[in-house]
């Protein structure tokens, strides 16, 4: 599978209700280290309820200058969450069907 | 497009923190530029290709995560622009294990000219430059 | 992004539709139509007029001012070439564009002379007689030329 | 004393490289139809082009990441590659310019046709690129264009009335022989040509090419406050010297011979050769440097090895890239298109192009992942917005003024 093929996807949740569109794909680097840099495995997906262009990702960082550029574009992404990997059911290049309960975590990043 | 269901506030929890190195996979590796052992530019991440889940299929509970299988440069830019999909034989791969670390660039612990990635600059190199004189010197 | 580039290309296809409209209508001689011209070839020989001053005087070198009356002489062409493409129905408007015409033709031919005189001037001294002589006659002619379309842009109400 | 040397050298440098065709003709053309009525326009172009190269300068010593490499990873590919076409076209147009103008210097020096200058100027560029390391021919070009002060010992040796001139800059008004819609498309143009794009390429690139650390900031930055600024000095005497001569005598500049006749009254032969000499250099330096900013911002989009430090045997696209430009470049010229009309257009055009690299670099400037404590500060920021709306505007009202006043005719 390749990445851009999962980013823009719709999300929608086991009934079939759109959520929003992939924005982002979230991996650690964290197992036992391989010959240069860890594997690095697929954490989960960020959905953006209105757009799929991350574009810079203000939404998951402090950052807020310069103003206004970062205020705009972190309401566009308002509202975006991360799903884990274990609450995912189908992964498609139209769609991303989430398994029934899943969790939305807060997207942020640690920066 | 139907409008999309909003997830109240309230119900989106903090998230876990895995232990290591996060990486958003379009915010700190597309479009970055990838620097081979001797810190010339080889490429830049044109696309990541990842090992599993089949496009489509029903994923079985409890499966092991996918994990990068490489980084995808070449022809993969020109359909991401203008859409559509590159043939797989004409993808050029750069493995994930010869990748030595992500900063503001991504590092590989190889050197670029054991990578396919870099072939029409050996090409040219190899068939235009030694055409001209002097290109093989260092500028005075 | 994606949709300021559409943008983009409605603005091109404007751009290109207006374009269109504007050569495919050629305009009929006015002051209006004829001023810019007449000012491109006012500025022009006005231009070559102070090249052959500077050169009397010895300020700049043969090669520069030859340089700038041939530069000037192209000028003239060019707004000689706009006017020949007007189209001019009525008697009257005939006579004004031949009238535009004619002045301008005798300014090509002051600047014609102008560069040929000035291009001869390498050689010799400017401060030798022969040579200020001539320049003197071709400034002459440059400026006998300059007044006629002056009067001619004032006849014609272009100020 | 070594130190104080170099932060000499870059100033002057600095100052020779600011001025090139585009500032040459635009400022001689605004000049000669509008005295010193658009010199406030130049200000705000120094101010902005200081800003701006500043700013890339520091993402570039900082991160060590080039301009365009910066646009591609913040924009993406789509926008990026919209970038990197406008961005190319623009530079093309800039080196065909920049040819064609050493080529018509050479003409006023020699008599001889330009279009007979023309290859010989294509070679020398090209040899120059392939063959001359990038510190010695930044610094040769520089130092000699600098050679353009004659514009203002000129305007000394004129003896104009200053306090009409300073009542033209200080009041600007239009003129009642110009329309107000020329009078705004020159000023677009005059800004163009002051925050020509290419400059920050080549700026923030030439950073990497040298190798610039945090430590070199301080001397990045006088080269930049002190050079620009003295650069945009040099602009305002090129159109008061046209305002002094041209403008009573009822000449509107449409060509180089025309931009040097008030040299040549001032100063005489002497001052015409001292000129002639520092528009080839200014304009060999432009050549080099918009060739070289159209191979960087290739390379740099597509990750390709680049720079002058390496031979062209390890950059071999970005070399080959930029021997295409050139031909590409002769070759418009080689339809006996005017030069001068490829300068006036293409100052138009940059401004048109400024927000495509304007934004990424103020919002990378921000960013600590690439920048660490190194962010911009409050006072850089507002200046930063403040620059940002002038952009916008200009590059908004660009093609409509266009349109409107048959590019300013």
């Amino acid at each position: 599978m390749i990445l851009t093929d999962v980013l823009g996807s719709d999300v929608v949740d086991n009934s079939g209700q759109r959520l929003g569109e992939v924005s982002d794909v979230r991996f650690a680097v964290d197992a036992s280290p391989g010959q240069l840099l860890s594997k690095a495995r697929m954490v989960g997906i960020v959905v953006s309820p209105r757009t799929a262009s991350s574009f810079l990702g203000y939404e998951r960082r402090g950052i807020t200058q310069p103003w206004p550029v970062a205020q705009l574009l972190r309401w566009r992404h308002r509202g975006s969450f991360l799903v884990l990997w274990e609450d995912i059911a189908v992964i498609g290049p139209r769609e991303v069907v989430l398994r029934p309960g899943f969790t939305a975590y807060e997207s942020t990043l640690a920066f | 497009m139907s409008k999309a269901k909003r997830i109240h506030p309230l119900k989106i929890r903090p998230a876990p923190r895995p232990a290591g190195l996060v990486l958003d996979a379009q915010l700190h590796l597309l479009d970055r530029q990838m620097l081979d052992v001797d810190g010339v530019p080889v490429s830049t991440v044109d696309d990541v290709e990842l090992s599993g889940p089949e496009p489509d299929e029903r994923i079985p509970e409890g499966a092991e995560a996918p994990v990068i299988s490489a980084l995808l440069t070449g022809p993969v830019l020109g359909t991401r622009i203008f859409g559509g999909r590159p043939p797989s034989s004409r993808l050029i791969r750069i493995p994930w294990s010869v990748v030595a670390g992500v900063d503001t660039v991504v590092k590989l612990g190889v050197r670029s000219d054991s990578l396919d990635a870099s072939w029409v600059e050996r090409w040219l190199r190899h068939h235009v430059i030694p055409r001209i004189p002097g290109g093989r010197h260092d500028p005075h | 992004m994606s949709k300021s580039s559409r943008s983009l290309a409605v603005v091109l296809a404007l751009l290109a539709v207006i374009a269109g409209l504007v050569s495919g209508c050629s305009p009929r001689p006015s002051a209006d139509t004829l001023e810019g011209p007449a000012k491109e070839v006012s500025s022009a020989v006005r231009a070559a007029s102070l090249a052959v001053d500077l050169r009397m005087t010895d300020s700049t070198t043969a090669s520069a001012a030859s340089t700038a009356a041939d530069d000037m002489l192209g000028e003239v062409e060019a707004a000689t070439d706009k006017i020949h493409g007007f189209d001019a129905p009525t008697q009257e408007e005939r006579t004004l564009r031949n009238d535009v015409l004619a002045s301008f033709s005798a300014i090509s031919r002051a600047l014609l002379h102008a560069r040929d005189v000035l291009t001869a001037s390498s050689g010799e001294p400017a401060a030798s007689s022969d040579g200020q002589a001539r320049l003197a006659t071709v400034q002459a002619e440059l400026r006998t030329a300059t007044d006629q379309l002056d009067s001619l842009m004032t006849k014609a109400g272009i100020q | 004393m070594k130190r104080l040397l170099g932060v000499a050298l870059g100033i002057l440098t600095a100052i020779g490289g600011f001025v090139d065709i585009g500032d040459l003709v635009t400022n001689a053309v605004v000049g000669s139809r509008f005295g010193l009525s658009l010199a406030w326009v130049v200000v705000i172009g120094v101010l902005g082009i200081c800003l701006f190269a500043n700013m890339s300068g520091r993402v570039a010593a900082v991160s060590g990441r080039a301009t365009f490499e910066v646009i591609r990873e913040r924009m993406g590919p789509r926008a990026g590659l919209a970038n990197l076409g406008a961005s190319f076209l623009i530079n093309l147009m800039t080196v065909t310019a920049e040819i064609g103008g050493i080529a018509l210097a050479l003409q006023l020096a020699s008599g001889v046709s330009y279009m007979l200058w023309v290859p010989f100027a294509l070679l020398a560029v090209w040899l120059v690129i392939w063959r001359v390391k990038f510190s010695i021919m930044e610094n040769v070009t520089g130092l000699v264009g600098l050679s353009l002060v004659v514009f203002a010992v000129a305007l000394f040796l004129l003896k104009p009335d200053w306090g009409a001139l300073a009542g033209q800059a200080f009041t600007p008004s239009v003129s009642g022989e110009e329309s107000v819609g020329a009078y705004w498309y020159y000023a677009i143009a005059l800004f163009g040509a002051a925050m020509t794009p290419y400059e920050v390429f080549f700026f923030s690139s030439g950073a990497v090419e040298e190798g610039w650390k945090v430590k070199d900031l301080v001397q990045s930055r006088i080269n930049v406050l002190m050079g620009f600024p003295l650069g945009g000095f040099l602009s305002i005497a090129i159109a008061a010297c046209a305002a002094v001569v041209l403008l009573p005598a009822g000449i509107s500049v449409t060509t180089l011979s025309e931009v040097v006749l008030p040299v040549a009254q001032a100063g005489g032969q002497l001052a015409l050769a001292v000129l002639i000499l520092g528009i080839v250099a200014a304009t060999f330096g432009a050549a080099l440097e918009t060739t070289l900013s159209s191979g960087y911002t290739l390379a740099q989009f597509f990750g390709w090895p680049w720079g002058k430090f390496r031979r062209p045997a390890a950059a071999s696209r970005f070399h080959v890239a930029m021997m295409v430009v050139l031909l590409a470049g002769v070759a418009v010229l080689a339809t006996g298109v005017d030069p001068i009309l490829v300068t006036e257009y293409s100052v138009v055009f940059s401004a048109i192009a400024l927000p495509l690299t304007y934004l990424p670099i103020l919002i990378v400037a921000n960013d600590p992942q690439y920048m660490g404590k190194h962010v911009n500060g409050r006072a850089v920021n507002v200046a930063g917005l403040v620059y940002l709306v002038i952009i916008l505007v200009a590059s908004l009202a660009a093609i409509p003024l266009m349109i409107a006043t048959g590019a300013g005719a």
